[in-house]
């Protein structure tokens, strides 16, 4: 549903400046429903700061549809966005099932959708004809080919255990850490260790009786901060090294002190250290009350571009259709990082970047190609 | 099996230990009790006699609190209880065996007993040993879980449970249904015995003969009124009675 | 206590004219005005803390929020105080709830309905109706949104055709399913496989409508599968290997990555064509009314064929079944061969549902069978009320429905929570469901007598033998 | 398959079944007396994990040991035990009681119980937040003991103890106590039971507060041993159900044996086959099982027979 | 319309030769109970025979055996059907028993409650019936002739019971009386060659009695069914049965007529008690003169 502070956001200037809506879709409940909700936050706040700031051209509004992560609620929770006729470009579909189900009739309606979060490598292939998909991530090869260099490169690692979590993030970064690490001529062992496993002590047996000498973890924070725990209790100290699902202060704040010597990969940059994405982070808590999570400064950011688009049409009627063509070929710079699409609709570059947590505090250590070059 | 001394002459004299004034009772739409009048004497045995259906068992479970009149009252030693919960009318010394004995069949059969005490925050040794002492077969079996007993042991156990409860007035509700002859005789004479103890007894039952009997006093219940009532003997030589519930050539 | 004392007894219980007044009347906190009236009270709090701020960082936040939030709390605690007040005073006033005017107004209103039923169900009126009716559902997606169109076939109609299988197992045959929708995973991998998008290639490929026999037939085998093993199971425990094999066929799916595509699911399933060699039409994904037809057809099919069974001879024995196995059994009903076709049917519809779900949602993955979709079902079930078929029908389309209206009025986040609070409200007060069958009714009414279970699902373990 | 590794997976799968067996006990118990799959039970494990996540943010022990260390757990226990057997206590009246006032249909009072797990559920996120907590570390003495080379944690000192004390406690309590045999004669005929003057709403109430209670010790020991979540309830719930039909609903030893087996299989599942077939491997065995024995392995014992 | 269309109807001469039912040698344990210990006995065809014996003594016990509820660890169950093919009866599953030819009734009345009279009779009746699944949903002809056929049996049945008047109510709102003449009805409607009776007239008075034992002379006589009766009331076992069978703890005591069974000592001290003994002598002769 709209969010109820939009009309107190409104902008000054008065009434007869069109209004717009950005649409949001993401899992809001069901299955790691709070990744959807930090993505319809980030969008949320996105928007109530252009409206506040009271130099657009027209008024924007927010609106969200709950696919429950699921694919087959996906396609009604898009019918939703595509029917309402202010709606001019989408946040998301948040998760990659759900968008694969719904793509083709955004495609029909040539409605653009961006997702922050969507990165299973298969969606931007061009025979699915997904031609309103703009990705705004990195997919899996890229980060997980980022943490086989960092152990193949740097590490010299010689067998690496390799852990995901059943999820559909999980399986696909690590099938391609797979590939990576075994071209590198590392020796992988595999595990699943699915989400929302009622003990992770025995999977840290597992770990600790592998042999192996480091390990990724391709999951998300929920699962991975208990795990850490329970790997640390068991006296494994192999170098661990996670993604993009992991890299969150919250997974520090369950962890603990569990959490310390962990690699954090991310296709974003630290969000910490610069003024901008400091506010950002601040303006977050301060709406929401509670810090901002994994894929909420991105979706800020997506949100953002598409304003920043809609602003180029001036007083012109905005267009889904058009809206889509620019948003293709356009190329914002944002907190996390700069976004750009090819013709297929795939995130264009994308530098890895490496992090560890050292004393409860995520720290950044650069690109990883550099990182793993030196 | 000793005859025990008839109660019959002072009884007739005996304050009244329970009325049912009036009853009416109903399941939903149904009435099943059209307006009863009964009245049990401190010490007597009265005997309920009646068709299927015709609202014994009903009537028994209304004393016991598990159904309320929609009108009438109940008085039991002067006072009434209609509306008191059954879990309550227990503790005033009313004491059921309902139909069907009921008994709790993953229990033993001293548990049983016991439940049969639940009153008593104390149950004392002497009042099992009582119950052991009317039904020795009970005592054999005393830890064998009740509900692999047979069916004139449970009926038995079910007896033995109300007694434990120390009532001073007891129901029993179809005692001898489903048991053989000879368990039925015994059945009978210890109901006999209990009553000689002291207990005053208010007995449904479809063996009319067997029951008018022993009993004091009986009323016939048909579709929920009361049809005739009489002492024992009046009614065993009613011919309406005879006729419907003793069956042709019934021994007298 | 199985401990006996050997000390005297308690002295014999003695009752005074007072104390048996205080037990025939309750005293006034036990009195039901009063308990209401906390009631009132505590659900005016819980309504305030539902309607409350989202709790996010801080476990506190929306506790201290919601319970110092004054003016808002105090507005819900004086509704629900108006509204005991409301239900209090008028029974109090009036004295005789007979002469409510609210009763008044419902008892009239049923009466009509009375008086209407036996004329809905005269043969000149009842099928004009029924036609109507037909009619009216099939213009329906001609006249609301692309939104409504996907939710009805994606969420309602699909769901329905579960629902109607199955009503079949546990409204019919009293077999308590919690892994249905197991089932329907079958079916729509069924159709992915058959159509040549599993990561292991079939025989030949068919076309999703050419899948829909296969599918039926696989389900079927897959149905007499589960229930051969379970048959000597009752109740509770025939619910948890259901529930089981639910769990085995949904981490099959997931895990099997070779066979399944694991979590990442399969895309591109085609959707349906039709080609009858003079004439040929193919579904789109924008063409929303062409499946909602499709699967008006599929239901009315399956609603006829389903019919004719529970006033047969099918239907009689399976009401025995559920009343009473071992009875059943003695005056020659083959409970086996009962049994196992329930199952069988319901697992078919079922996979024929997961078909169509397949090939309109072109995508399959786990994600669509999670166990809490398979307790959802069971909950449209019963909450239409078991054994009816329009009743099911009603109630799956009401209940998923629900969520999506929500989404309209409030947090979407918080849907399954009113979804929660009106499942136990109905239940509450309408335990037998929207439309109960008619034989359900009758046993409810009996079991309120005391005489059985209304379920028919209670038979202990290896039954009653004598 | 090395002996070291054996008691490696052993020792967490005991720690685990403990859990689990805990948490089967209340759906036992309620089954036993209302023949009722409770299937909000695993709410009130949620409810017990959140109250002691609360109480233990307010408090934020620093790094405690020794006696204070017993004194938090302790405290724990009684936090988490108290709102889980409130929460029960209310389930029962707001869900149950009123559907049993009227004689509902069994299939009722399962969606009725279903209804108000989803509503608990997610009014728990929508009150607490949908993001993991961590109970604060109670004891910063991890300490671990070594059995036959295997590690075993305090905490899982704490979680197989505390069960074991649970468990005979309550075994005592049903099948040694006034009470207990009030509940065990309701759970066999509730209606002979109110004849022998045992108030039958009483033992109800008391039935599901006991089997509350422990579900929100259970909830407390497990969200100390990962994160508290909204969710946290659903798969350790539908576990412990299948470890008390396993062990034969109804029976108190069975749920505890069925929990311990459950837990057992699951760990060396994880060993023997992957994470991934944790479940599976658990619902196979209890198909098996109940194929072989279909009352369960110890059969119904509470609950009414023939 | 009459009976003789749709109840077939078998010759009614008590031929004693022929056993239709032989029990040998069965013995059912429960873990270490032993319910039924070397049973023996023998239903010859067109006989009423009776089986009592004091509670417990394993009675319905044996007609569970009988029919395959139970299965007992030893022994043999044997039917001899009329048309003179044998069956082994131990082990079979109990619908399958029921096929071959017997019928039961239960000591506690196990009907469908929420069905009408008729539907309880016509559940029995289309027991016989082929018809699949696949032909009712379609609703083909042959479905349909089985249904009316089975409603015209049904009604027969309920009619040669004295339930013509009831059959549109519910068997549960039905009186006790009735309610066991509707489980006897519903047993014929299998057309067995042989009717279990468990304890018919429990419950009943003695009018109810009288009637009851008029029907089931009635089925034996006119139906040639042959009758295994479980009964505790003397008066009725006496009037209706050819023979008696007692039971006690599991073990045969006794078996023969009626008045030989009832001079038993052995019989008149586990079951009958003395004075109900004398009674029933005293009775009997009253009869004779
Ligand atoms: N739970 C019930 N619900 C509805 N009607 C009932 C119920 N119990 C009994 N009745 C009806 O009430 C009437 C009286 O029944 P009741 O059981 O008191 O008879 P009874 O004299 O004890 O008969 P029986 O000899 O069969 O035990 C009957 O018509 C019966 O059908
Ligand atoms: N399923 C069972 N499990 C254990 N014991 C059983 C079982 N069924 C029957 N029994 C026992 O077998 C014995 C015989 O029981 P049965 O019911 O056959 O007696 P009966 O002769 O029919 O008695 P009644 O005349 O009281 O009906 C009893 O002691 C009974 O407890
Ligand atoms: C992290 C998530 C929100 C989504 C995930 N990357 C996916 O592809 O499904
Ligand atoms: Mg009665
Ligand atoms: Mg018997």
């Amino acid at each position: 549903s709209d969010d109820k502070d939009d009309d107190a956001s409104s902008n000054p200037g008065g009434g007869n400046k069109p209004t717009y809506t950005i649409g949001f879709q993401g899992g809001l409940t069901g299955k790691n429903a709070q990744l959807g909700i930090n993505e319809a936050n980030g969008v949320k706040l996105a928007i109530e700061q252009a409206n506040a700031k009271g130099d657009l051209p027209f008024k924007l509004e927010v609106k969200t549809s709950d696919d429950e992560a699921s694919p087959d609620k996906s396609q009604s929770a898009a019918q939703k966005l595509i029917d309402d006729g202010n709606v001019v470009a989408v946040v998301g579909p948040a998760f990659s099932g759900p968008t694969k189900a719904a793509s083709p009739n955004y495609a029909a309606a040539k409605l653009a959708t961006l997702t922050p979060s969507a990165t299973n490598p298969s969606l931007t292939a061009p025979a699915n004809k997904f031609t309103a998909l703009l990705r705004g991530t990195p997919n899996d090869n890229m980060q997980g080919s980022g943490m086989a260099t960092y152990y193949a490169k740097k590490l010299k690692l010689k067998t690496v255990l390799l852990i995901d979590d059943k999820s559909e993030y999980g399986i696909g970064l690590a099938a391609v850490a797979k590939a990576d690490l075994e071209k590198a001529g590392i020796t992988v062992k595999t595990e699943s260790i699915p989400q929302g496993t009622p003990d992770y002590t025995a999977a840290a047996t597992t770990v600790k009786n592998s042999g192996a000498d480091g390990m990724i973890y391709a999951g998300y924070y929920q699962d991975g901060a208990p795990f850490a725990k329970k790997l640390k209790e068991a006296g494994v100290s192999i170098p661990m090294i996670s993604g993009d699902g992991t890299n969150d202060p919250e997974f520090i704040k369950l962890a603990g002190a569990a959490a310390d010597n962990w690699y954090l990969t991310c296709p974003c940059a630290d969000a910490n250290v610069e003024e901008a994405t400091k506010k950002f982070a601040a303006d977050y808590k301060a709406k929401f009350n509670e810090p901002a999570g994994t894929y909420s400064a991105e979706s800020f950011d997506l949100a953002n571009m598409i304003i920043e688009q809609m602003k180029t049409f001036g007083a012109e009627k905005i267009t889904r259709e058009a809206l889509l063509n620019k948003l293709k070929a356009a190329e914002y710079k944002g907190l996390t990082k700069s976004f750009k699409f090819d013709q297929n609709g795939e995130y264009v570059g994308g530098a890895i970047f490496l992090y560890q947590v050292k004393a409860g505090k995520i720290e950044y250590l650069g690109d990883i190609d550099k990182l793993s070059a030196a | 099996m000793s005859k025990a001394p008839a109660a019959n002459g002072d009884a007739s004299t005996a304050k009244p230990l329970l009325e049912l004034r009036d009853l009416q009772v109903f399941y939903g739409a149904i009435q099943a009790l059209k307006g009863i009048d009964v009245t049990v004497r401190e010490g007597e045995i009265v005997t309920l006699l009646g068709a299927n259906g015709a609202g014994k068992t009903t009537t028994l479970r209304t004393i016991s609190g598990l159904l309320t009149p929609r009108a009438g009252e109940i008085r039991y030693g002067g006072e009434r209880i209609d509306g008191v919960p059954a879990h309550h009318v227990v503790s005033l010394g009313i004491g059921q065996s309902p139909e069907g004995r009921r008994v709790f069949p993953m229990m033993t059969v001293t548990d049983n007993l016991l439940m049969g005490a639940y009153r008593f925050k104390k149950v004392p040794q002497s009042d099992l040993d009582r119950v052991f002492e009317l039904f020795p077969r009970l005592k054999e079996r005393r830890s064998q879980l009740a509900g692999t007993l047979s069916g004139g042991e449970q009926q038995m156990l079910a007896i033995g449970r109300a007694m434990m409860g120390r009532p001073r007035l007891l129901l029993l509700d179809e005692p001898s249904m489903g048991l053989a002859p000879l368990i039925v005789a015994q059945i009978f004479s210890i109901i006999k015995e209990i009553n000689a103890g002291g207990t005053t007894v208010l007995l449904v039952e479809q063996n009319a003969a067997q029951a008018l009997k022993l009993s004091d006093r009986a009323y016939v219940l048909e579709t929920g009124s009361v049809l005739v009532s009489g002492t024992g003997e009046q009614l065993l030589a009613d011919p309406r009675v005879r006729e419907a519930y003793l069956g042709e050539g019934a021994g007298g | 206590m199985s401990s006996v004392t050997t000390k005297t007894r308690e002295p014999e219980a003695s009752f005074s004219a007072t104390s048996l007044a205080k037990l025939r009347h309750k005293p006034w906190y036990k009195s039901d005005a009063f308990r209401r009236l906390v009631m009132c009270v505590l659900l005016g709090v819980l309504f305030t803390i539902m309607t409350g701020e989202q709790a996010g960082d801080d476990v506190f936040y929306s506790l201290n929020d919601s319970l110092t939030n004054w003016p808002w709390l105090g507005t819900w605690v004086a509704v629900a105080v108006g509204i005991w007040a409301l239900i209090t005073f008028h029974s109090y006033l009036l004295g005789n709830p007979a002469l409510s005017p609210v009763h008044k107004v419902i008892k009239d209103a049923t009466a009509e309905v009375k008086k209407v039923t036996p004329v809905l169900g005269r043969r000149e009126v009842k099928w004009p109706l029924i036609i109507a009716l037909v009619v009216v559902l099939a213009l329906l997606p001609t006249w609301v949104s692309g939104f409504w169109n996907q939710v009805m076939v994606n969420e309602i109609a699909v769901y329905v055709l579960l629902a109607i299988g199955l009503n079949v197992v546990v409204g019919w045959a009293g077999l308590l399913d919690l892994g249905f929708i197991a089932f329907f995973a079958i079916g729509a991998y069924s159709a992915a496989y058959w159509t040549g998008k599993l990561p292991v290639s079939p025989p030949v490929e068919l076309t999703p409508f050419l899948v829909i026999p296969v599918a039926v037939l696989t389900c079927l085998v897959a149905g007499v599968l589960l229930g051969a093993p379970t048959l000597r199971l009752r109740g509770d425990y025939l619910a948890i290997v259901t529930l089981g094999f639910h769990e085995i066929i949904y981490l099959l799916a997931t895990n099997a990555d070779e066979f399944t595509n694991g979590p990442a699911g399969v895309q591109g399933v085609p959707h349906p064509t039709l080609d009858l060699g003079f004439w040929s039409y193919e579904w789109t994904t924008t063409d929303l009314e062409q499946y909602w037809w499709m699967i008006m057809v599929i239901a009315g099919i399956l609603i006829f064929l389903f019919l004719r069974l529970e006033h047969s001879k099918v239907g009689r024995a399976w009401t025995a079944i559920r009343e009473d196995e071992v009875a059943a059994a003695a005056n020659g009903v083959n409970t086996v061969k009962y049994k196992l076709m329930a199952f069988a049917i319901g697992a078919s519809t079922s996979g024929i549902a997961g078909v169509v779900m397949a090939s309109k949602v072109q995508f399959v993955s786990p994600a669509s069978f999670e166990l809490m979709f398979s307790v959802l079902v069971l909950a449209y079930v019963i909450f239409g009320g078991m054994g009816s078929i329009w009743g099911v029908m009603l109630g799956t389309a009401f209940l998923a429905w629900l969520p999506q209206i929500l989404k309209d009025y409030v947090d979407e986040q918080d849907r399954h929570m009113y979804l929660g609070a009106i499942l136990v409200i109905m239940m509450i007060f309408r335990p037998q469901g929207l439309i109960p069958s008619r034989r359900r009714k009758r046993e409810l009414n009996l079991a309120k007598e005391g005489l059985g279970d209304a379920d028919a699902m209670t038979e202990p373990v290896g039954g009653r033998v004598s | 398959m090395n002996l070291n590794e054996f008691w490696d997976y052993l020792i967490p799968g005991i720690s685990l079944g403990a859990l689990y067996a805990v948490i089967a006990i209340g759906y036992t118990l309620v089954y036993g007396v209302l023949q009722l799959i409770n299937f909000a039970h695993s709410e009130v494990f949620m409810v017990g994990a959140f109250a002691a996540l609360l109480v233990f943010t307010k408090i934020e022990p620093s790094n405690p040991s020794g006696l204070m260390s017993v004194g938090l757990v302790a405290l724990g226990f009684a936090v988490s035990g108290l709102a889980g057997a409130g929460t029960a206590f209310a389930l029962e009246k707001v869900a149950y009681k009123p559907l049993r006032v009227r004689n509902a249909p069994r299939l009722a009072f399962l969606i009725s119980a279903i209804g108000a797990s989803f509503f608990l559920t997610h009014i728990a996120g929508k009150l607490f937040g949908r993001d993991p907590k961590p109970i604060p570390d109670l004891f910063v003495n991890k300490k671990v003991f070594e059995i036959f080379g295997a590690r075993v944690s305090v905490l899982q000192l704490i979680m197989v103890g505390a069960a074991i004390v649970m468990m005979i406690g309550l075994d005592l309590l049903v099948n040694r106590t006034k009470m207990g045999m009030g509940i065990r004669a309701v759970a066999q005929d509730a209606e002979t039971a109110g004849l022998m003057g045992v108030d039958i709403n009483k033992v109800i109430s008391r039935t599901f507060v006991i089997g509350g209670l422990l579900g929100g010790c259970a909830g407390f020991l497990f969200g100390l041993n990962s994160q508290v979540t909204y969710t946290m309830g659903f798969f350790p719930g539908i576990t412990a159900f299948a470890a008390a039909v396993l062990g034969g609903i109804g029976n108190i030893r069975g749920a505890m044996i069925g929990g311990m087996v459950l837990g057992i299989v699951e760990s060396f599942s994880a060993w023997q086959f992957g994470d991934e077939w944790r479940y599976v491997s658990a619902f196979a065995v209890l198909i098996l099982v109940l194929m072989f024995r279909p009352t369960g392995i110890l059969g119904e014992r509470l609950g009414r027979t023939a | 319309m009459s009976n003789n269309t749709v109840i077939k109807q078998r010759s009614a001469e008590s031929d004693t030769a022929t056993p239709v039912i032989a029990v040998r040698g069965v013995t059912l344990r429960f873990g270490g109970l032993v319910c039924l210990s070397d049973v023996e006995l023998t239903l010859n065809r067109g006989e009423i025979l009776a089986v009592i014996g004091p509670n417990g003594a394993g009675k319905t016990s044996l007609f569970n055996s009988l029919t395959g509820v139970y299965v007992p660890q030893e022994g043999s169950i044997t039917l001899n059907s009329a048309n003179g093919s044998t069956h082994a009866l131990l082990g079979q599953k109990t619908h399958v028993v029921n096929k071959l030819g017997l019928a039961r009734t239960f000591q506690n009345i196990r009907l469908f409650g929420a069905l009408t009279a008729l539907e309880n009779v016509k559940i029995a009746a289309e027991t016989r019936q082929r018809t699949g699944p696949v032909s009712i949903m379609l609703g083909l002809p042959n479905a349909r002739r089985a249904e009316r056929a089975s409603d015209r049996r049904a009604h027969n049945l309920m009619e040669f019971v004295g339930l013509g008047d009831k059959i549109n109510e519910l068997a549960s709102s039905l009186s006790y009386g009735d309610q066991r003449r509707l489980e006897i009805a519903r047993a014929l409607a299998t057309d067995p060659q042989v009717l279990l009776l468990d304890e018919p007239a429990a419950g009943t008075n003695p009018t109810e009695k009288l009637e009851l034992a008029e029907l089931i002379r009635h089925i034996n006589a006119e139906l040639g069914i042959s009758v295994l009766l479980i009964e505790h009331d003397m008066r009725l076992v006496m009037s209706v049965a050819h023979r008696v069978t007692v039971l006690n703890f599991g073990k045969v005591i006794a078996s023969g007529t009626t008045a030989e069974v009832q001079r038993d000592p052995a019989v008149v001290e586990a079951y009958l008690g003395a004075e109900m003994a004398a009674e029933m002598l005293d009775a009997q002769a009253q009869e004779e003169e």
